[in-house]
């Protein structure tokens, strides 16, 4: 089984900027929607895999990663737009129109709960 | 003397398709199956085509450019919708991004089953279709 | 510099018969293990609703107290699944497509007979 | 601004195999920024486990994507069966790496003609599909399928290669070789494809670092990484090279690939002679997954990242596919300021882009 | 009276003639590439199909006046072919066929739609790329047939070939541009798939792009008729040779067409001057100082 | 004396008038009286002197120079005045040079020089005057309303109105003079005061820049001044030569002479700012739209490439005729690259002028009958059209408020009046039946009979260039953009009345070249050359020439009934799928509108302006040196 490391979500930015300086490369940011928001980065190196597990209430914000890992803009306007994290500061933000999905479902929370 | 059995263009557009039965289209095009033996090209072009090929069920996004496609395509024309995912929405039907068969957004000719279609499927779709666009085209006469 | 790389193939291919099958001309000979369409030996079947249950896409009904099995070819995604959990095996996966057809509400209910559901087909 | 050419780029568009918008801004033909835009594959795919148990998802993962549909099966099924703690037969796994390498070897084909086509090369785009749908061939007669296999499943695959069609394949791929060859090295060699190619979209390696690639875009910029090298499937049975090239432009990635339909070749070569001769192509799946996984494997397209959270029922708890594109997206974004519209075409093509794995 | 009849019945003749040949050689060249790629293709009627087709559907337009320039550059470039024909002045042939390629530019800016545009520029850039050379074989014709006048060819006692052989090259070099064959197709391509749609014709339907296929068979003819010129004299013998070199550079066409990915504008324009530059500058001058 | 009456003074006096007038209405009126005037008396002398050749002697009237020598000091110490106040000694050098020397000259040396003729007005002389009467004439009357808006627009500028327009007829006067002057002397006068005018409307609205730019035309040409007047001390010390008529006379192989001939026709290039002076003409273009219309390109210019044509039967196939005819062709090429790379419209007028008049000069300078004939069409046919480009431009500009091209997209949407000028002066620069292209043809002939391939080359090139930067123009005119976008656009009667008649002539000019052809330069050519000649576009081509001309105004007349009739379905323009309904946007990347915006190519990165620039020159320059060097000491 693999390794998770739960880190505070203070912790993220000063984990990411370790994992860029170890030469590591961002793998995927995914996130699961149970009673928290819980958000799982991965990194990889060469063959090697490092989880980073944060667990977020949903009304609370995270900073963006992608100021360290640029391409992580990608995957945080993905996270913010279907699972409604709130991550600030995106070096590219879409605002809600990466996929431009039925917005008239974003109300009751539904679209919330997919990706 | 209706020319437009024997040279209809097709125009293919690719909605949230898994790709499957976008490659079987372009498949057609190529020295096995050689569609342009009937005349058929790929224009890519709705003003030039007579065939609106769609591969798969749309999604939110993809209907008004679909409604676009459809429009600009000048009669007679017709709409093969390709897969089963374009008839019915097939297996992503349940998706919460995704309308279902091709029919809710533009009116349908001819469905072509199969996930992925076949090239032959899409062959058969296709000259069926020409049925289509020859009776239309007597009806625009009239 | 190199132009022409491409001279010979082109060349030569002119003098060789084309690759196309010629399709609707020629008729296609599928392999046997080709998936085209489920076809059920109705006769056999114990309306037990395995393959319901099994169908990724929910193409197939099967009410039992009516003794009816139908299926929606233009859901079947030709995975062979309910043929492969059908307990008595009267499922079979044939390998000649669906016809396209210009209605897709085309669902093929065991209980029609072979004959009628054959001029539905044409 | 007012003096720059601002103008769409797809969704609908004959290079663009697949629907994805970009706004392009244009200087003359040269391109100063494009802006990206996806959605219009995304279905949701990854919140359609709420709705299929995990073994009927097997299905939805391969209409993940359809031209690598095999590798989606199989990453599925890696992820939850290491979840379960699954070990499966050899023969299974041998299987699965010939279904993936032919898999890789038509999309490497397909991927050329495409490349061709987009250089304004028909015939050769032409001869490269007439080449893979020898390969087809042979899905047809092993599986049933030509696009969608459907033979994955977990715990093992469904369908069994006999000795006789296992020989058909090596004969194929053997026959394949002359003219493979020879369509490939007009690839490698003409001047008017190179002048297309050549130095379009370099990458450095360590923007290929920075910008997080994957696959063949990041061999092709010397990075060498190949999750193959894992050693999941019959990987750690057969000898193989990973192919990887200096320049980092679509002249380098262009070779990485065809470089890598030979190596594939060979793979399943080796794979066929040391195919173990016991009969077990699955085990029995008992009970319901609970845990998580990341299985990451090689696609043709760069390394896929499937995540697999169970809860002990039999439907998932959350599927989560990180495809090779949206990895290579960022490098495409910066590879394309600067080429001309000309070049767009190539550029987009060269990360070998499947947008339904991107969006899902 | 009788010389004017027939000057008329002439033009008719020539008027449609010229796209029935240009239809056919069309044909032959989808049914040729096919073959090149392992295709059976498509019959050799079929560009005759897809215009009867194109105009049996309905012509939609993006303003009023596209169709209108369409119908004028097919107009001028009947023109062009009609004097050609007639023997006319060379050099009045190469403006008025610029004048209709102008027009057909001015179709393609009046819709103001991003990829017809952005094929307009591409077009304009590849007139500049051939415009020269056509030039230049104009004046070398001039040079070595002593006249502008196409029916003076007739009259010659050898072909002008033996005179301009580098600048028969140079043109045969840029009929590849004029014939909108790879590598040179960039404003708008005979194939399926380019970045910019279909070019100038991306917004033409019906009986416009109609037009615009039947003004491309006339070009054809204009096109092979320059080669034409080169090739033939005063004896009989030599006009049929002139007819097969026509047959035989145009398969050429063919043959480059399926050998080659298409350039970018920059390449075009590079290659296609220096190419005019070196075979014209240097047969001119050799003509020049020998003769 | 008579003969000057009527034309010079009637301008002088307009211009003496106009310089005290304060208000609108008494600008409008002596402008408009003055303009009238000046196309009529121009006209009404061509007509009556058309059959016969106006010569004049003033060998009673000795004491004219001393008037003129006192003028010419005047003029002097402006320049030297402004030059050193404004610390541009090289002006002040030149000028006073230039003074010293024919002061020096005619006080002391000319004595013993014979004038004969010293007015000789033939048919060219006649076609000059009437393009500047009459052209001329249109554009000072287009100026009264086009000033009043430019002041209206730009009230940062000083009003000085009273000031330009009397400059303006100042320069017609001069133009005047220029052309009828037979003597050297006298037309040197005259050519100063048009550098002069030039100096004062490039300075006209007092920046910096335009104070610049002032400054590099002036030292250009009182540069040109000075080598001009360096070829007539020379020529009237060794040939005891004054006026054309005897300097034609001269043999064409003395070393001396062709000396004298090529500074002159230097002063030629500097005025018709060809390479490597033609920067003059560029920074020319802040002046008000009238002036930049008059002075830049349909007459002042034409002094230089007259003065050419005045000295053509001295070049030809020796040095100086090559090395002009070879500066000619270099400008030719040069300007036509640099307009691609340009958008804005007066720039891109700007170059086709350079590149323009250095076709004119390798003609003129080629001394065949057809390259001659070819010469002289081109500055009719250029005069025509360019002045006609310029004012509409103005128009343009005050009603969509730039000048930049690719913001002209759509104009005939906005003002069918204005882009229907633009359309046929654009047509008139370069399509087909035009009257350019005719020129063109010839100039091609002259160039292959003449056996000079490189030009010919060159030409070849150039004229494919120029037709790139020509229709991407156009096309920006009649693209089907922004039909939305009104502006209040209504042409006052005086624009109307010059864009109009200027258009007319365009065309008629053009359908009736034959005529223009047999009655004026083939007389011309066949009295200057003493041989037969005919019209080097034979008499079927012309028909035809004439047919395409008809069938392009006939044809969409047929056309409009059958629109009518037969209304096709509109359709919305293909964007991708991705329109929002108004054809000029899209649904952009980030889910905002997006318009489109559709820019022409301009190359900028191939056909830059300072690398083209220094190569045109070091290649002139180089070749210039050479031939001299090679022509007259070998």
């Amino acid at each position: 089984m693999q390794n998770f490391k739960i880190i505070g979500k203070d912790d993220l930015l000063s984990v990411a900027t370790q994992m860029k300086y170890d030469h590591y490369r961002l793998a995927q940011i995914s996130c699961t929607k149970k009673d928290k928001l819980d958000l799982v980065y991965s990194f990889v190196k060469d063959y090697d895999l490092e989880n980073i597990r944060i667990e977020l209430e949903f009304d609370e914000e995270i900073e963006s990663i992608s100021g360290i890992y640029s391409y992580a803009f990608l995957y945080e306007n993905e996270i913010k737009e279907l699972f409604g994290v709130k991550i600030m500061r995106i070096s590219l933000d879409f605002n809600g129109t990466f996929y431009k999905i039925k917005k008239t479902e974003s109300k009751n929370g539904e679209v919330a709960q997919n990706g | 003397m209706n020319m437009i059995k024997k040279s209809p263009w097709i125009l293919h557009y690719d909605g949230s398709s898994c790709n499957g039965c976008d490659i079987e289209v372009l498949a057609c095009l190529t020295p096995l199956y050689d569609v342009e033996r009937f005349g058929i090209i790929n224009t890519g072009n709705p003003k030039h085509a007579d065939i609106l090929l769609i591969t798969v069920s749309v999604n939110e996004q993809n209907i008004p450019v679909v409604k676009q496609l459809y429009d600009q395509m000048p009669n007679p024309k017709a709409v093969v919708a390709v897969g089963i995912c374009a008839a019915t929405g097939g297996i992503f039907k349940e998706c919460y991004n995704v309308m279902g068969g091709i029919d809710k957004v533009i009116p349908v000719d001819v469905y072509v089953p199969g996930c992925a279609a076949r090239p032959e499927s899409i062959i058969e779709g296709v000259v069926k279709a020409l049925g289509v666009l020859e009776s239309k085209r007597k009806a625009n006469e009239e | 510099m190199s132009f022409f790389q491409m001279a010979k193939t082109v060349l030569s291919s002119m003098f060789k018969k084309p690759a196309t099958l010629n399709y609707p001309v020629k008729p296609r000979e599928y392999d046997p293990i080709v998936r085209g369409h489920i076809e059920i030996e109705i006769e056999k079947c114990i309306f037990c609703g395995m393959c319901q249950r099994k169908c990724p896409t929910g193409a197939i009904k099967v009410e039992r107290a009516e003794k009816r099995w139908a299926i929606e070819p233009f859901d079947c995604i030709q995975c062979n699944n309910c043929a492969e959990s059908c307990p008595k095996d009267c499922l079979h996966m044939h390998n000649t497509a669906t016809p396209a057809n210009e209605n897709r509400d085309l669902i093929r209910d065991a209980r029609i007979s072979v004959d009628a559901e054959d001029n539905k087909d044409s | 601004m007012g003096n720059r050419t601002i103008v769409p780029f797809g969704p609908q568009h004959p290079v663009l195999p697949e629907p994805i918008h970009l706004d392009l801004v244009l200087e003359d033909e040269t391109v100063i920024e494009a802006i990206p835009s996806i959605g219009f594959v995304h279905r949701g795919l990854e919140k359609l486990v709420e709705k299929k148990d995990f073994q009927q998802y097997v299905y939805v993962a391969e209409r993940i994507c359809g031209i690598c549909s095999f590798m989606h099966g199989m990453g599925y099924c890696m992820a939850v069966e290491n979840v379960m703690d699954l070990k499966l037969p050899d023969r299974a796994e041998f299987l699965r790496t010939i279904w993936a390498e032919l898999s890789r070897i038509h999309s490497h084909l397909l991927w050329l003609g495409l490349l061709a086509d987009a250089v304004g090369f028909e015939s050769l785009f032409m001869h490269c599909w007439r080449l893979r749908e020898e390969i087809l061939d042979l899905f047809d007669m092993t599986t049933g399928g030509r696009v969608i296999f459907s033979v994955c499943k977990v715990g093992g695959v469904r369908k069994d290669i006999d000795a006789e069609k296992l020989k058909k394949i090596v004969e194929v791929l053997s026959n394949m070789d002359s003219s493979l060859r020879s369509i490939t090295k007009i690839f490698l060699s003409d001047t008017s494809i190179i002048s297309r190619m050549s130095g379009v979209g370099v990458l450095s390696p360590e923007e290929a670092f920075d910008l997080g690639a994957v696959g063949p875009m990041a061999r092709a910029s010397g990075i060498v990484v190949d999750d193959r090298l894992l050693g999941y499937g019959a990987y750690p049975h057969v000898k193989f090279e990973v192919q990887t090239a200096t320049e980092g432009d679509c002249y380098a990635r262009t070779k990485v690939r065809i470089n890598e339909i030979f190596e594939s070749i060979s793979i399943i070569k080796q794979c066929v002679s040391l195919m173990p001769s016991d009969t077990a192509i699955d085990v029995p799946v008992k009970g319901n997954p609970d845990g998580e996984y990341f299985a990451r494997l090689e696609q043709p397209r760069g390394e896929v990242v499937y995540y697999v959270k169970g809860n002990g029922t039999k439907f998932l708890d959350r599927m989560r596919v990180r495809t090779p594109t949206f990895a290579n997206l960022p490098p495409l974004l910066h590879t394309l300021k600067g080429v001309d519209l000309a070049d767009v075409p190539v550029l987009v093509l060269t990360i070998d882009p499947c947008i339904s794995c991107t969006e899902r | 009276m009788n010389t004017v009849l027939f000057v008329i019945i002439k033009i008719l003749i020539i008027v449609i003639a010229a796209p029935i040949v240009g239809g056919l050689l069309s044909g032959v060249d989808r049914k040729l590439s096919a073959k090149m790629q392992r295709r059976k293709g498509p019959p050799i009627l079929q560009p005759f199909y897809d215009v009867i087709k194109l105009f049996q559907k309905e012509t939609t337009t993006v303003n009023n006046f596209t169709r209108f320039y369409v119908a004028i550059s097919l107009f001028f470039t009947i023109f062009t072919v009609v004097l050609f024909c007639l023997g006319m002045d060379l050099l009045l042939c190469v403006f008025s066929f610029t004048l209709a390629c102008m027009f057909f530019v001015i179709a393609g800016y009046s819709s103001y739609s991003p990829f017809s545009f952005i094929g307009t520029e591409r077009e304009l850039i590849q007139i500049m790329c051939y415009e020269p050379m056509i030039l230049i074989a104009a004046f070398g014709y001039y040079e070595a047939a002593g006249t502008f006048s196409i029916g003076g060819v007739f009259g010659l006692s050898s072909p002008v070939i033996l005179k301009l052989p580098l600048i028969f090259i140079g043109l045969t070099y840029i009929l590849t541009i004029k014939l909108r064959k790879s590598p040179f197709d960039l404003s708008m391509s005979h194939h399926g798939h380019q970045e910019i749609v279909k070019g100038i014709t991306t917004e033409l339907t019906g009986s416009s792009l109609a037009m615009v296929e039947i003004t491309h068979w006339y070009e054809t003819i204009f096109s092979l008729g320059f080669v034409y010129i080169f090739f033939a004299y005063n004896t009989t013998a030599s006009k049929i040779i002139a007819a097969v070199i026509c047959l035989v550079v145009y398969f050429l066409e063919i043959l480059i067409d399926n050998t080659f990915a298409r350039v970018k504008w920059q390449s075009a324009l590079k290659y296609s001057w220096i190419i005019t530059l070196i075979t014209g500058a240097l047969n001119l001058l050799y003509f020049n100082f020998f003769h | 004396m008579s003969i000057m009456i009527p034309l010079i003074v009637f301008s002088l006096v307009i211009a003496l008038v106009v310089r005290f007038m304060k208000t609108q209405k008494a600008f409008a009126f002596t402008v408009r009286l003055g303009a009238a005037g000046v196309i009529v008396l121009s006209i009404v002398y061509a007509v009556c002197n058309f059959n016969n050749v106006v010569t004049f002697d003033l060998s009673n009237y000795e004491w004219i120079k001393y008037p003129v020598l006192a003028l010419e000091l005047l003029i002097t110490g402006y320049i030297v005045f402004r030059g050193i106040s404004s610390k541009k000694f090289l002006v002040a050098i030149f000028a006073t040079l230039q003074f010293g020397l024919i002061a020096w000259f005619e006080l002391t040396q000319e004595n013993n020089i014979t004038v004969k003729n010293d007015i000789y007005i033939d048919k060219i002389s006649l076609l000059m005057i009437l393009i500047i009467g009459v052209v001329g004439g249109l554009i000072c009357l287009y100026s009264v309303e086009y000033m009043k808006a430019y002041h209206h627009h730009h009230p940062e500028f000083e009003d000085r109105r009273g000031f330009f327009f009397s400059v303006l007829f100042l320069f017609t006067a001069a133009m005047f003079g220029l052309v009828m002057f037979n003597n050297m002397t006298l037309m040197l006068f005259c050519w100063e005061i048009t550098s002069l005018s030039s100096f004062l409307l490039i300075g006209y609205t007092k920046t910096d820049e335009a104070v610049n730019n002032a400054f590099t035309a002036l030292v250009v040409n009182v540069f040109g001044g000075l080598c001009f007047t360096i070829g007539i001390v020379i020529l009237g010390m060794h040939s005891h030569v004054l006026d054309f008529n005897s300097l034609m006379n001269l043999s064409n192989n003395n070393t001396v002479v062709m000396l004298a001939v090529l500074l002159i026709a230097v002063g030629g290039l500097t005025k018709s700012a060809q390479m490597p002076f033609s920067k003059w003409l560029l920074g020319a273009m802040v002046a008000p739209t009238p002036s930049s219309a008059i002075l830049h390109s349909s007459t002042m210019v034409k002094a230089g490439v007259y003065l050419i044509i005045r000295l053509a039967p001295l070049l030809g196939s020796n040095a100086p005729g090559y090395t002009v005819a070879f500066v000619g062709g270099i400008t030719f090429m040069y300007g036509a690259f640099m307009a691609i790379s340009q958008r804005d419209a007066k720039k891109i007028l700007a170059f086709s002028t350079i590149s323009n008049l250095g076709l004119i000069v390798t003609c003129a300078s080629l001394n065949t009958p057809e390259a001659l004939w070819a010469a002289i069409m081109l500055i009719v046919f250029h005069a025509i059209s360019k002045a006609l480009l310029f004012l509409t431009v103005g128009s343009t500009e005050h009603q969509i408020g730039s000048r930049d091209v690719e913001s002209m997209d759509g104009l005939v949407n906005v003002s069918k009046a204005v882009s229907m000028c633009l359309i046929i002066g654009i047509a008139g620069m370069f399509i087909a039946p035009f009257g350019m292209l005719i020129s063109k043809w010839a100039a091609i002939k002259a160039l292959i009979d003449s056996g000079n391939i490189i030009i010919l080359l060159i030409v070849a090139f150039g004229s494919t260039v120029t037709m790139f930067f020509w229709t991407k123009w156009l096309g920006k005119i009649i693209a089907n953009a922004h039909n939305k976008k009104k502006i209040d656009n209504t042409l006052r009667f005086d624009e109307k009345a010059s864009l109009f008649s200027l258009s007319a002539m365009v065309v008629i000019v053009c359908a009736g070249h034959p005529l223009i052809s047999k009655y004026i330069i083939t007389p011309y050519i066949q009295n200057n050359m003493g041989i037969n000649f005919s019209s080097p576009i034979d008499p079927v081509a012309t028909t035809i020439i004439i047919a395409m001309m008809c069938v392009l105004f006939i044809l969409p007349l047929i056309f409009v009934p059958l629109y009518h009739a037969h209304k096709e379905k509109p359709s919305s323009i293909y964007m991708s799928g991705e329109n929002t309904g108004d054809d000029e946007s899209f649904h952009g990347s980030l889910g905002q509108v997006q318009s489109v915006e559709l820019q022409n190519w301009y190359m900028q990165g191939i056909f830059k302006e300072v690398k083209w620039c220094s190569w045109a020159s070091a290649i002139v320059l180089v070749v210039g040196l050479l031939s001299i060097v090679g022509g007259f000491f070998l």
